[in-house]
């Protein structure tokens, strides 16, 4: 009963929303995964069919970071969190790999299009809102909220 | 549980890559490899068609923003045709439909 | 940080495979998000059209049962693990409900059919192994497996 | 998430249920109201068309199994036509395509 018995001491994001927790393995192939249960949460909310897309692709970004910045342990996993409330999806996104200094963080440069740089600018451009949370060595969090009906 | 799939034409020297499916952080690699493989394959503009591309997220722009790099030095060009409203949304959010030739 | 943290204090089922875990609200209407999530793994593990269906419901079963005898705390959630290994897929479902006596547990009579009682006989014909633990009072963890090619 | 629509035809007396989607612990609850309005209008047998039944599990059953009761003590039966083979294969591992009159 041991994996049972530790959701007992985690604490809900928020006491009146529903909470759907899905861990996955830091591989690339359970991305997916992660899209399917956002856009079944999402639909059964109430959004429509372009946000629902615009929310899949922020939670993609956010694992795709998690998976590509997030694995210096290997075999390790990252948490997704879906706080559904009545009129706001909050997903936050937690890996344990190397964070940031969140000083080196700088925008894309768009006339100067490079492979790589353009998640987070995304993620902030389709999400209501979005925090994140990092230090060197300590993981990366990363919440963000879509409200209903804005 | 993502996955795509190609079907490449070559029609009178006009080269067209057909997407299929979603592209995503797992299916991006062989996504390069196609559209390298083609770019290499004729001399011309390189074509993709997105009429049945459901998906694509930042790892697939990367893709298309190196082989478009690759395609400028040599004085060519990459159209995108058909491309979902999603996928045209990626697009349009990014500025890429400034740098990508976006066709319908 | 103590969502994440949470994670390293729980041990895989089995350290060769990939582990996807899914903590869903004692809600019916998240139920189908379980189903998502096995016929996606089980779909990409390569189980034919048929087994991923079996799978899928023998999941929904499980998940059935956790809600419907599963719910003593108001507010409670159960647990889904996949364990995803290259021939076999484990799946437990864990509850912290009021459990069960097991001498107390009835086969079905399929004679004279009873509006419940069926959900344990499906998960028992339909997956190759089915495991489970309970006693009174703390929670019920069902695991079946399925073997791929068998 | 799962959702289920119905649609209810009564030709000549026949009474036709027709269940879209999926039957599951949250949409049991509908599905037993539609077919116990179904049930009350009518005298005859009760036709349910399963074409596009794409899911349904033990909880269904249920509602099906309690409405067969009520029905068989007025003399009446349920006939399920058109069942997909994931919808059949739970019928026949449970024992209940022997007490349901299941077509095609
Ligand atoms: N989960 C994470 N862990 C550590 N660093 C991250 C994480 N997510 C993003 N970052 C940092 O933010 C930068 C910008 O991320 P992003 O905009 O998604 O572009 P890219 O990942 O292509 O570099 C990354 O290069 C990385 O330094
Ligand atoms: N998660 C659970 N917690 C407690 N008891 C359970 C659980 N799952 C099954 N049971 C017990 O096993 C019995 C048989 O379950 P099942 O075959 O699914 O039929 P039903 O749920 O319709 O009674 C239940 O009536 C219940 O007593």
């Amino acid at each position: 009963m041991s994996l049972a018995g530790s959701m007992e001491k985690e604490e809900k994001i928020n006491g009146c929303e529903d909470r759907v927790v899905l861990v996955l393995p830091n591989k690339p192939e359970y991305v997916s995964l992660a899209r399917l249960a956002a856009s079944g949460i999402a639909g059964r909310m109430g959004f429509d069919v372009e946000t629902v897309e615009d929310i899949k692709l922020a939670v993609a970004e956010a694992c795709t970071n998690a998976i590509k910045h997030g694995c210096c342990k290997e075999d390790s996993e990252y948490r997704i969190e879906f706080g559904v409330g009545e009129k706001c999806l909050t997903i936050s996104i937690a890996d344990r790999g190397c964070g940031m200094d969140k000083k080196d963080l700088c925008q894309p440069d768009l006339q100067n299009p490079r492979e790589g740089g353009l998640g987070l600018f995304i993620i902030n451009t389709l999400m209501d809102r979005v925090e994140f949370e990092t230090a060197p060595n300590t993981g990366f969090t990363i919440t963000m909220k879509k409200y209903l009906g804005v | 549980m993502s996955g795509a799939e190609y079907c490449y034409q070559n029609d009178g020297g006009r080269c067209v890559v057909k997407v299929k499916g979603e592209i995503d952080i797992y299916t991006a690699a062989e996504f390069k490899k196609q559209i390298n493989a083609a770019i290499e394959e004729v001399t011309g503009d390189l074509h993709i068609d997105c009429s049945e591309l459901q998906y694509m997220d930042s790892t697939g722009l990367g893709v298309l923003i190196g082989a478009l790099k690759r395609m400028k030095e040599q004085g060519r060009n990459i159209y995108l045709e058909n491309l979902r409203p999603n996928v045209r949304k990626l697009f349009a959010i990014t500025g890429l439909d400034k740098i990508f030739i976006l066709e319908v």
